[in-house]
């Protein structure tokens, strides 16, 4: 059953791989921040199919994190993606 | 009883690889942005959810499974989140983002 | 070959990629980037110095283990200086630079500090 | 050749790929990009080094906070895209840097091979000393009580940064809020997500610097993920950054490192010696210390990342 | 008592050994918490105290004639950490706590924060980064684990790095990200040969790893590479691109700081892994290699202060040249004259920190008085600022090698120690190096002390003179160091001992 478990591991791996390949190429930068999303749930995936088969310890905790982490990028890619805005002329006044 | 279970998670974990192999020939073939998103989330819903699904039998106490599920709900939150980010600044700024 | 040699085989390359991107790239945000695989490539030496080290129950020596702990941390904080450095040199002069030249004009008005 | 190391060998060949994607990318972004799920890809290799608690800060520190850090820096320097010509290294240099590159990879390379499989540890003595500290992971032990010293003065560290970050500020905008480039209004999405996520993620950073003392996990990892829930709500807008002239945030960056510091100061009165703990009080002592940290981590990185005020202060 | 205990039998008085880095620290801490002008009161009142403790830990090892050791937290090394203090270490802290003072003393004039007690940028910054690079350095001489010193060295850069660009011109802000990067570069070279020693004898201690080195290759690999990672940091030539602009570009204050104390620090490292880690290397073609380096940096480094246009870039050019003379000792490590080139070397390192403070604050003084450092303005400034040039030229005697100073006892000792060595080469290197010195300084000199007085924008204020003389005298006052001086300075030094007798 473990070898199984591993098995789908590397085939999820392999698939991400080639999902990679397409995306981070571009063509643009929205296609390559979707790398990343694609990266964390392949990841998080083969993570949890190679703690199950080889019983580390403490391995949910790194899903969970990287769970909790995996939309960071996405948001700073929205936040500070803005093409070059200027900074606001009057602070100030916006709150 | 055990072999039941294992034929279970085997199924399950099979068809979330399905859908992660899937969702990666949507991202190879799918002409633009939005629709490579549209194929991304699939992987993102469907893949984990089976292979979480296919390994809850194995988890070793209840704690564990909730552990499992709780991080398949998060990536699901994250996961609309971001394809409604991304999808919304292809919108705006136009795919050459 | 076992993990442990194989995740330090990888170090070794990384090492050498992100030393190629330091000298090669002209840009400090590269720079930056090759900087952190250089750094990952050293705490890959450590993560295997530690898993040959398992003894005594452990999988793994928790020595380099904290050490690692400690590099990445450090390692975070000097990327976020340097990425300070580079958008504030960006806003001042419109390019992100570090031609060697860039320093050796004299300033303005001679003075030192204030 | 088992599963396992077939799995090995491809988590290998993918982790070289995605790093020489980053450094060979045709732009920053995609560079940036191409790290970040490199990041990701690192915590997998140190789980199957048996490196739990590397892993963790990996995920947290590695790929999430330096990815937002990294992305930002990115996507603000589009403008500085295009490199003029009198920087870019000629072909003799490239290939004489690649020579060098190659020599020291193949030499590092080399030795590594070289390694006994079954090295040189202190494993067993770590294991002999955990019990004084009523600790049940040892690498929070090296991290509090063995190596004490290290870790103190690596907060201090940190502190250093967020000073060299701020002394990159403007000085009309000295003592005011780091004011990130934003969208010109909060992105709903994103302000529902945050609204969600941040109870969830302080319970989780709670949780693994809770558990840090006796399972993988600790101040660290526990902090990066309580940072990380801080910036995801400043990045939704649903609170400001503080201004760096507050005093309640001064005390919060210093207090991880001022608690460690004056503990170990107080064990040369108490316990004979600087940095030693009183025998049986080892445990609640370094739990308290720890809370600080995870509190000053929780802080710091965020400020980090905001970068130097760019506010004029309000008084 | 076993061999590896007794080298852990913590010295009476050991405990001393924290405290100069851990005051400062708590220094960094409560400058930034209080914030405003708290922040100079506290690092100029730490001081003294710090004064107070090198001269204490100075004497104590004197008086017992043996390095003092203490292990932090009771944990011994392997698995904890120990702190050592031999005659090195002893007078580089002497040094650092007696230069800090004199940039701190003279930078009141440039960081002072309003009356009103308004907290501005530049001195909040400069006071906190000064007491780091004191913890930092004081790390670096005290410490006794490869691992803590590359916390040190960090310490080191994370201080040292924003000085440089703290009055925010852009060509300020490229140097520092320069020589950011430069230091970056150089500890994770640093890290990697440290985890190579780790990984071959599971230990990072001194003491430990010197008694278990074997010339095996992970050894050499480490040794290239951390090496290679200081030199960087120590501006060495060829590595030596990032220290003009970067030094030349700072507030006088922190360049003498900078240029004195701080790539001292890494070179001290430097000394302490090819002396006290890996003595049981074979040394003569490392040493030579290094040597050589330094060679061309006394030679490249002097040629292209020639050239300078502007006085602090000249100091700063000058620096590069000396660093040089610094690594002439390794060829002479082993051999009967080794003592005195290991005396040579210190001595070296000790008269430039204090030299080149000297000449970078008078050039400070320079600059302010004049409102420019343009070596063609400079004529006849030395008639209206006597006090400031008579610093700036008691400096360059150091710098020549020209007696009496302490640049010539440290090059007689280096001189010396090749010529009994037959190694004749560097003293022929010292020599042309003396004279191309000679040059440069008479390019400054020359002109200033003759001409017609210019007009000052500003008069120097004679207090600050006095800091930029009592340092220049200090470096001359090393000539008159007596024997017993050299003796203390081989306390400690592994295998000294065994070559001389």
């Amino acid at each position: 059953m473990s070898d199984f478990l591993l098995a789908t591991a590397g085939a999820i791996l392999f698939t991400v791989a080639v999902g990679l390949v397409r995306i981070l190429g571009g063509p643009g930068d929205a296609d390559r921040m979707m790398a990343a999303q694609l990266i964390g749930t392949g990841g998080i995936a083969s993570l949890l199919l190679i703690a199950a088969a080889t019983g580390a310890r403490g391995v949910d905790d790194v899903a969970l994190g990287l769970a909790i982490l995996a939309a960071f990028a996405s948001a700073a890619f929205v936040n500070s993606g803005a093409p070059a805005e200027e900074p606001d002329p009057n602070p100030a006044d916006d709150r | 009883m055990s072999l039941a279970l294992d034929l279970f998670s085997i199924a399950a974990i099979s068809a979330g690889v399905f859908f992660f192999l899937a969702g990666t020939v949507g991202l190879l073939r799918f002409p633009d942005a939005l629709s490579r998103l549209h194929a991304l989330t699939k992987a993102d819903n469907l893949g984990l959810g089976l292979i979480v699904l296919g390994l809850l039998p194995r988890a070793e106490s209840l704690l564990a499974a909730l552990m499992l599920v709780a991080i398949w709900a998060l990536v699901q939150l994250a996961g609309a989140t971001a394809a409604q980010l991304i999808g919304r600044a292809v919108r705006r700024k136009g795919p050459a983002i | 070959m076992s993990s442990a040699t194989l995740a330090g085989l990888v170090g070794a390359a990384l090492v050498g990629l992100g030393l190629y991107g330091v000298i090669a790239d002209p840009q400090p945000l590269r720079k930056i980037l090759a900087f952190n695989l250089i750094g990952s490539g050293v705490f890959l030496v450590f993560g295997i110095v530690a898993r040959k080290g398992a003894a005594a129950g452990l999988s793994a020596d928790p020595v380099p283990q904290a050490m690692v702990i400690t590099g990445i941390v450090v390692a975070f904080a000097a990327s976020a200086l340097a990425v300070a450095l580079t958008l504030r040199l960006f806003e001042e002069t419109g390019r992100a630079t570090l031609r060697p030249d860039a320093g050796t004009k004299p300033p303005d008005d001679g003075a030192d500090a204030e | 050749m088992s599963v396992l190391q077939a799995l090995d060998v491809g988590l290998a060949f993918l982790v070289f790929a995605v790093a020489a994607w980053t450094v060979f990318a045709p732009g920053p972004f995609a560079a940036t990009v191409g790290y970040v799920v490199y990041g990701l890809l690192l915590s997998l290799v140190w789980i199957r080094l048996f490196a739990v608690d590397v892993a963790l800060t990996e995920a947290a520190i590695g790929s999430g906070v330096t990815g937002v850090l990294l992305i930002g820096a990115a996507a603000r320097l589009r403008g500085a895209e295009t490199t003029p010509a009198e920087e870019a290294l000629t072909g003799l240099t490239r290939l004489f840097a690649a020579g060098l590159c190659l020599l020291v990879a193949a030499a590092l390379a080399a030795v590594v091979l070289l390694l006994p499989d079954q090295g040189p540890t202190l494993a067993p003595q770590s294991m002999e000393r955990l019990p004084e500290t009523g600790l049940g992971n040892p690498v929070t032990a090296v991290l509090i009580a063995f190596r004490s010293f290290d870790t103190m003065l690596e907060k201090v560290v940190l502190v250093l940064g967020v000073v060299g970050v701020w002394s990159l500020a403007a000085d009309r905008y000295w003592g005011g809020a780091p004011g990130e480039a934003r969208a010109e209004r909060p992105e709903p999405t994103l302000a529902f997500f945050a609204q969600v996520l941040a109870p969830i993620g302080i319970l989780v950073g709670v949780h693994v610097f809770w558990v840090g003392a006796d399972e993988p996990g600790g101040a660290f990892q526990g902090g990066a993920i309580l940072a990380a829930m801080w910036m995801i709500v400043m990045m939704a807008r649903l609170t400001e950054a503080p201004q760096a002239s507050a005093f309640w945030l001064r005390l919060a960056l210093i207090a991880g490192p001022a608690v460690f510091l004056a503990a170990g100061v107080a064990g040369a009165v108490v316990a004979g010696g600087f940095f030693a703990y009183p025998p049986g009080l080892a445990k609640p002592l370094i739990l308290f210390i720890e809370t600080f940290m995870t509190f000053t981590i929780a802080v710091t990185l965020p400020m980090l990342v905001a970068g130097p005020p760019r506010r004029e202060p309000r008084r | 008592m076993t061999e590896g205990a007794s080298a852990f039998a913590a010295t009476a008085g050991g405990s001393l050994l924290a405290l100069p880095i851990l005051v400062p620290a708590a220094g960094v801490l409560l400058s930034f918490l209080l914030g405003g002008r708290q922040a100079e009161r506290i690092a100029l009142a730490l001081m003294p105290v710090q004064f107070g403790f090198a001269v204490a830990i100075a004497s104590l090892i004197w008086r017992s004639g043996q390095p003092l050791v203490y292990v932090l937290g009771g944990y011994a090394p392997p698995l904890g950490i120990a702190l050592r203090a031999d005659g090195f270490s002893a007078v580089m802290l002497v040094t650092t706590s007696l230069i800090m003072p004199a940039a701190g003393l003279y930078a009141r004039t440039n960081f002072a924060t309003p009356n009103d007690g308004t907290e501005r940028r530049a001195p909040l910054v400069f006071w906190t980064l000064l007491q780091a690079i004191q913890a930092a350095l004081s790390l670096i001489f005290l410490g006794g684990d490869l691992f803590n010193l590359y916390v040190a060295l960090e310490l080191l850069t994370f201080a040292a790095a924003p000085l440089v660009c703290l009055d925010g011109r852009p060509e300020t802000l490229a140097a520092a990200l320069r020589y950011l990067m430069f230091a970056l570069f150089g500890a994770l070279f640093y890290l990697l040969g440290v985890a190579l020693l780790y990984g071959a004898y599971g230990t990072l201690d001194i003491v430990l790893l010197s008694r278990q080195i074997r010339a095996e290759p992970a050894v050499w690999l480490a040794a290239g590479l951390m090496t290679a990672g200081l030199l960087a940091k120590t501006a060495l030539f060829p590595l030596h691109l990032w220290l003009p602009p970067a030094h030349a570009n700072a507030p006088a204050a922190a360049s003498a700081v900078l240029s004195g104390l701080v790539v001292k620090g890494s070179f001290f490292l430097i000394v302490r892994l090819w002396f006290n880690v890996l003595p049981a290397l074979p040394n003569a073609v490392p040493g030579a290699i290094l040597a050589a380096l330094g060679s061309a940096a006394i030679l490249a480094g002097s040629a292209l202060a020639l050239r300078q246009e502007r006085l602090k870039l000249l100091i700063a050019y000058s620096t590069v040249a000396q660093i040089g003379y610094l690594f002439l000792m390794f060829p002479l490590a082993s051999g009967p004259w080794s003592a005195e080139a290991f005396s040579g070397g210190v001595m070296q390192a000790l008269s430039h920190a204090f030299a080149k403070a000297a000449m970078f604050l008078s050039a400070g003084l320079i600059a302010e008085s004049l409102g420019h450092d343009r070596i063609a303005g400079l004529g006849g400034a030395g008639r209206a600022m006597p006090v400031t040039f008579l610093a700036l030229g008691l400096g360059g005697l150091s710098l020549m090698g020209l007696p009496p100073s302490g640049g010539f006892a440290a090059k007689w000792l280096l001189m010396k120690a090749s010529i009994e060595a037959g190694q004749w080469v560097w003293a022929v290197v010292m020599l042309a190096g003396g004279l191309l010195a000679g040059g440069y300084l008479y390019r400054v000199l020359a002109p200033a002390l003759s001409g017609n007085r210019p007009r000052l924008k500003s008069p120097p204020r004679r207090s600050r003179e006095n800091v930029a003389l009592a340092l220049a005298l200090a470096a001359v006052l090393l000539a008159f160091a007596p024997p017993t001086f050299f003796a203390f300075l081989q306390i400690g030094r592994p295998a000294a001992g065994a070559a001389l007798r």
